[in-house]
């Protein structure tokens, strides 16, 4: 190659890892556990897993506090999607994810990855998704550039989910000043298995064959890390991390290749490629499995000629997966992907050494214990401070707020029924297909979305919800409002809450009053989680959103699901007959 | 007047999953001299404008703002005068 | 009756149709996929709804070189039934088995609805159970279901009462509110809307039943 | 090697709801001049072919097979020689 990598040694006196995203207590701890300077490639590894984004290194503590035990529990935090038993040998499996800066750049590609992002985590449970949810934040419709987001942001949603054929049932989207900068765009999926299909991310099997599957590796995403080191070259302008783009087609294909592989029984374990590719998947499988894993960069499917073990492993390229399967049957994998076109290539191996060992051809790249990349991520416990605006509105009282009796109240109706947050979000869904796979009962439109199970007389209500504006008045009372408004929108469709998926999305952990709202917010949800015996089986945190120093409203989301024991049970919003009775429960 | 053909292409790297299904399909009809397909936009403009510069400057306008994508798109653009 | 439901890479409404013969008719159906090249043991073709090839490039366009459209091709000069719904019918036009072809929705949207449909033709092997002129409610979902033609064919359709269906609130754009239509020989038919999702007042419209059981009739009667 | 750009464009008669679409946009951003737009598609090939009579009647076919749709679309394509 034209382009000279960094030395070790000019890694550590350039400082070059600090423009990789490490400090230098990071790139001290690295060094400690591997024992010596770690070349470009492995600090590109460390830098990506230690991010917050795979590492959770100022979350962790906080998350923990979530109840996420039930009996009703299958699989709780830690894979692709947690799972959830609803009788008869079947389990839901359901997660949400944010997928906020990249939609921020490019908004439909940004959203329609995302779509994709998540389905890939729940069929790679082994599940069939059957239905797709999403919540949506933006600044002001007013805003020329909030409605270019706004249109793409659900052309790129609709375009995904429609293609897979997984119907968008439901959702919310809310407009307000505070997410201008920085739209919001989570997104949820909902899928059903047996119970004997359950598969986890796991590199399980001593000499187990590593097997790489699905579309093959571009620059695409790559860490900006990348770029902003010495490496750089004249004509490197033209390979600037580029924009993931999404191809629904193939993971169309992707989806039905790996359900049929799952039921050859041969899988032993299996994790989407999402947030750091190649990197995440086969050092997280290897380390929930106790294993090593080798693996051979030269062998991985690659779009573009010329790229380097550094930009393979960080890759974002869309719609891969990772399996480990038994030894010996390799073809059996290959056959069925070469059914539905796709790649399949065995990449490398399970070791019993439980180091990380890449390999580019004949040559070592990248070696050190498995564990000092994933397990010994550093935890931050941030500071946490009390924002004064807190307690300046605790102090507001309400009999003060200004009197609305003589106003107009006709006209205050219409004002809030034009509002755009109020206003029928008809034209969002329409754009979804909501129907596809008949079996949406209650389309959207009503509290919750209800999708028969065939063969069954069951049905599973879902809904996301979420309030900013609660929250960041009060995070501990908003975060246990998400909570009951979610399991309320389920009651009212006829069922009983199971368990609940969150999507944190928050400003800047380091600012000690960012931090105490998340805190808060988490401790809300877990109080009302406890309360409604709806515990968090995964989720997905989102922080730094934030645009000239200024965070969004804290807006963690509740993706909830329920069961509806019968059919006969589903209630939708509407008024049905004239002469009903209107009765108002509550307080 | 002028007349404007605009050319909107993908970024060198930026996947391209309909040229390539395309592609894979024109091999499959036996095209297999087929190397490489990328899909893109043509469009064309027709603008009451009197001066080639201004033409040029709007068009170029336009593309930035409306018509290309540029965090993924590159484009290219023709001008001829015609009359109606 | 046999039934078969081709399966191209993408097609994503397979299941669906599936269970609506399985359901309705209780006849038996098989999915049958774009690679397996025999058709023969069927007596009625089903080309389902969904993205074919991701509908890249056109809808349709890609699938319409499938080694099964030989074979579907072949069935149709049998006489035999064949019903291309949602993607179906576009890879039927763009497989020239119908005339016409299909544009994005006029407002470029993809849009997902359950709209009112007219019946402009009882007298064919698929809406016979129908009454002429009947309205029904059957949802579509779809983002290219513009429906063109130049003039000629449409006076053509006309003439030969090869439209079907109509929307009663055009949500697309199509020429004349087309939203089905057959060929002049009258067995294979396209259209837009999707019957296969109207079976059932749970899911929202039993409408579409009837279209499955004048193909049993049909069948039967002849 | 031939590269091919192929130009496919709507028939006239044909309404075409995207250029429609992008000119009121366009006007609506205050570019006044725009009298009419059509949008179409334009494809890139790069064909591994000797001959550039063979290289055209190849493009020709694909074209009337695949990449055109004659009932609504139009097209013409240039050809030039390149080397890899
Ligand atoms: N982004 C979205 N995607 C899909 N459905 C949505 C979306 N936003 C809103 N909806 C649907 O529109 C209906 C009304 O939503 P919303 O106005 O948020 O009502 P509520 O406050 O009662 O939840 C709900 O059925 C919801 O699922």
């Amino acid at each position: 190659m034209m382009h000279h990598q960094p030395t070790p040694e000019e890694i550590f006196e350039q400082k070059l890892y600090k423009d990789m995203g490490l400090s230098a207590q990071e790139y001290g701890r690295i060094v400690k556990l591997i024992g010596r300077r770690p070349n470009f490639v492995e600090t590109g590894l460390f830098s990506v897993m230690w991010s917050e984004h795979c590492s959770y290194k100022t979350s962790k503590p906080v998350l923990k506090r979530f109840p996420t035990k039930g009996k009703q529990v299958l699989q709780g935090p830690g894979e692709g999607a947690g799972i959830v038993d609803i009788g008869d040998n079947q389990a839901v499996v359901f997660k949400i994810e944010s997928h906020n800066h990249p939609s921020a750049i490019e908004p439909y590609q940004g959203a329609a990855t995302g779509v994709g992002g998540i389905i890939r985590d729940v069929f790679s449970m082994g599940a069939r998704p059957i239905a797709l949810l999403n919540s949506l934040r933006f600044g002001p419709l007013s805003d020329e550039k909030v409605k270019y987001l706004f249109k793409n942001v659900v052309a790129g949603i609709a375009n995904y989910g429609n293609s897979m054929g997984i119907p968008t049932v439901g959702g919310e989207v809310v407009f307000e000043e505070s997410y201008r900068g920085n739209p919001l765009v989570n997104a949820m999926c909902v899928g059903i298995i047996d119970h004997d299909k359950i598969q986890k991310g796991v590199a399980k099997g001593i000499g187990n064959p590593v097997m790489y599957v699905g579309a093959s590796t571009g620059r695409d995403g790559i860490h900006g890390a990348t770029f902003a080191s010495e490496e750089l070259t004249e004509e490197s302008e033209s390979k600037k991390p580029s924009v993931q783009v999404g191809d629904p087609f193939m993971e169309k294909l992707l989806l039905e290749a790996t359900l049929e592989l799952i039921e050859l029984d041969i899988v032993e374990g299996i994790q989407d490629m999402g947030a750091a590719g190649l990197t995440s998947s086969s050092s997280e499988m290897a380390s929930k499995a106790g294993t090593g894993i080798e693996l051979d960069l030269s062998k991985v499917p690659r779009r573009e000629p010329g790229m380097t073990p550094y930009e393979i492993m960080l890759s974002e390229s869309q719609e891969r997966m990772l399996v480990v399967v038994k030894k010996g049957k390799e073809e059996d994998v290959k056959k069925v992907f070469d059914k539905w076109g796709l790649y399949s290539a065995v990449i490398g191996r399970v070791t019993d050494d439980g180091m990380y060992r890449l390999l580019d051809g004949g040559k070592i790249v990248a070696e050190f214990p498995v564990s000092a990349l994933v397990d010994e991520a550093p935890v931050y416990h941030m500071p946490s401070q009390e924002p004064n605006y807190f307690w300046k509105n605790q102090s507001v009282d309400s009999i003060d707020l200004e009197d609305h009796h003589l106003a107009d109240l006709n006209k205050i109706l219409l004002d809030l029924l034009a509002s755009p947050n109020i206003a029928s979000k008809e034209w969002v869904y329409k754009q979804y297909d909501h129907m596809v796979r008949t079996s949406t009962a209650v389309k959207p439109g009503s509290d919750a979305a209800v999708i028969t199970i065939r063969g069954t007389r069951k049905a599973l209500a879902m809904t996301t919800d979420g309030n900013g504006r609660y929250i960041y008045l009060d995070p501990y009372t908003g975060g246990a409002i998400a909570v009951a408004e979610a399991a309320r929108n389920i009651v009212c469709s006829g069922g009983k809450p199971l368990a609940l998926t969150d999507g944190i999305n928050f400003g800047n952990p380091e600012k000690p009053e960012v931090f105490w709202q998340f805190e808060q917010a988490v401790d809300g949800m877990s109080m009302a989680c406890k309360v409604l015996d709806t515990p968090v089986i995964g989720g997905n945190v989102s922080f730094y959103n934030e645009t000239s120093g200024k965070a969004i409203y804290p807006t963690p989301i509740v993706g909830m699901v329920g069961l509806v024991s019968d059919l006969a049970h589903i209630t939708t919003q509407g008024l049905k007959n004239v002469g009903d009775v209107i009765i108002l429960l509550g307080d | 007047m002028f007349k404007a053909n605009v050319y909107v292409t993908l970024r060198t790297g930026v996947l391209d999953p309909q040229g390539k299904a395309v592609r894979e399909s024109l091999l499959s009809l036996g095209y297999d001299e087929t190397q490489e397909v990328r899909i893109g936009k043509f469009i064309e403009l027709t603008l009451d404008v009197d001066k080639y510069e201004v033409a040029k400057e709007r068009v170029r306008e336009m593309c930035e703002k409306l018509l290309v994508n540029t965090v993924i798109e590159d484009y290219r653009f023709e001008l001829k005068e015609v009359t109606l | 009756m046999r039934f078969a439901v081709i399966v191209f890479p993408g097609s994503n409404c397979d299941i669906d149709m599936y269970h609506a013969i399985e359901d309705v008719l209780k006849e038996p159906v098989d999915y049958v996929w774009h690679d397996d090249a025999d058709l023969s043991s069927y007596d009625c073709i089903l080309l389902p709804g969904g993205f074919s090839y991701g509908d890249y490039l056109r809808a349709g366009a890609i699938a319409r070189f499938s080694r099964i459209m030989q074979e579907i091709e072949k069935a149709a000069d049998q006489g035999k039934l064949i019903l291309g719904v949602c993607n179906g019918f576009q890879i039927l036009l763009e497989a020239g088995l119908l005339p016409g072809a299909m544009q994005r929705n006029e407002n470029l949207q993809f849009i997902c609805s359950t709209e009112s449909l007219i019946i402009e033709n009882n007298q064919t092997p698929f809406t016979a159970e129908y009454a002429l002129r009947e309205e029904i409610r059957i949802p579509i979902a779809h983002g290219e279901g513009n429906y063109y033609c130049d003039e000629q064919t449409l006076k053509e359709l006309q003439q030969n009462s090869q439209i079907v269906f109509r929307y009663k609130n055009n949500p697309n754009g199509s020429v004349d509110d087309i939203a089905g239509i057959i060929n002049k020989r009258g067995n294979v038919l396209g259209m837009m809307p999707h019957p296969e999702r109207a079976i059932s007042d749970l899911l929202g419209s039993p409408d579409g039943k009837k279209l499955f059981q004048s193909i049993l009739k049909y069948w039967r009667e002849r």
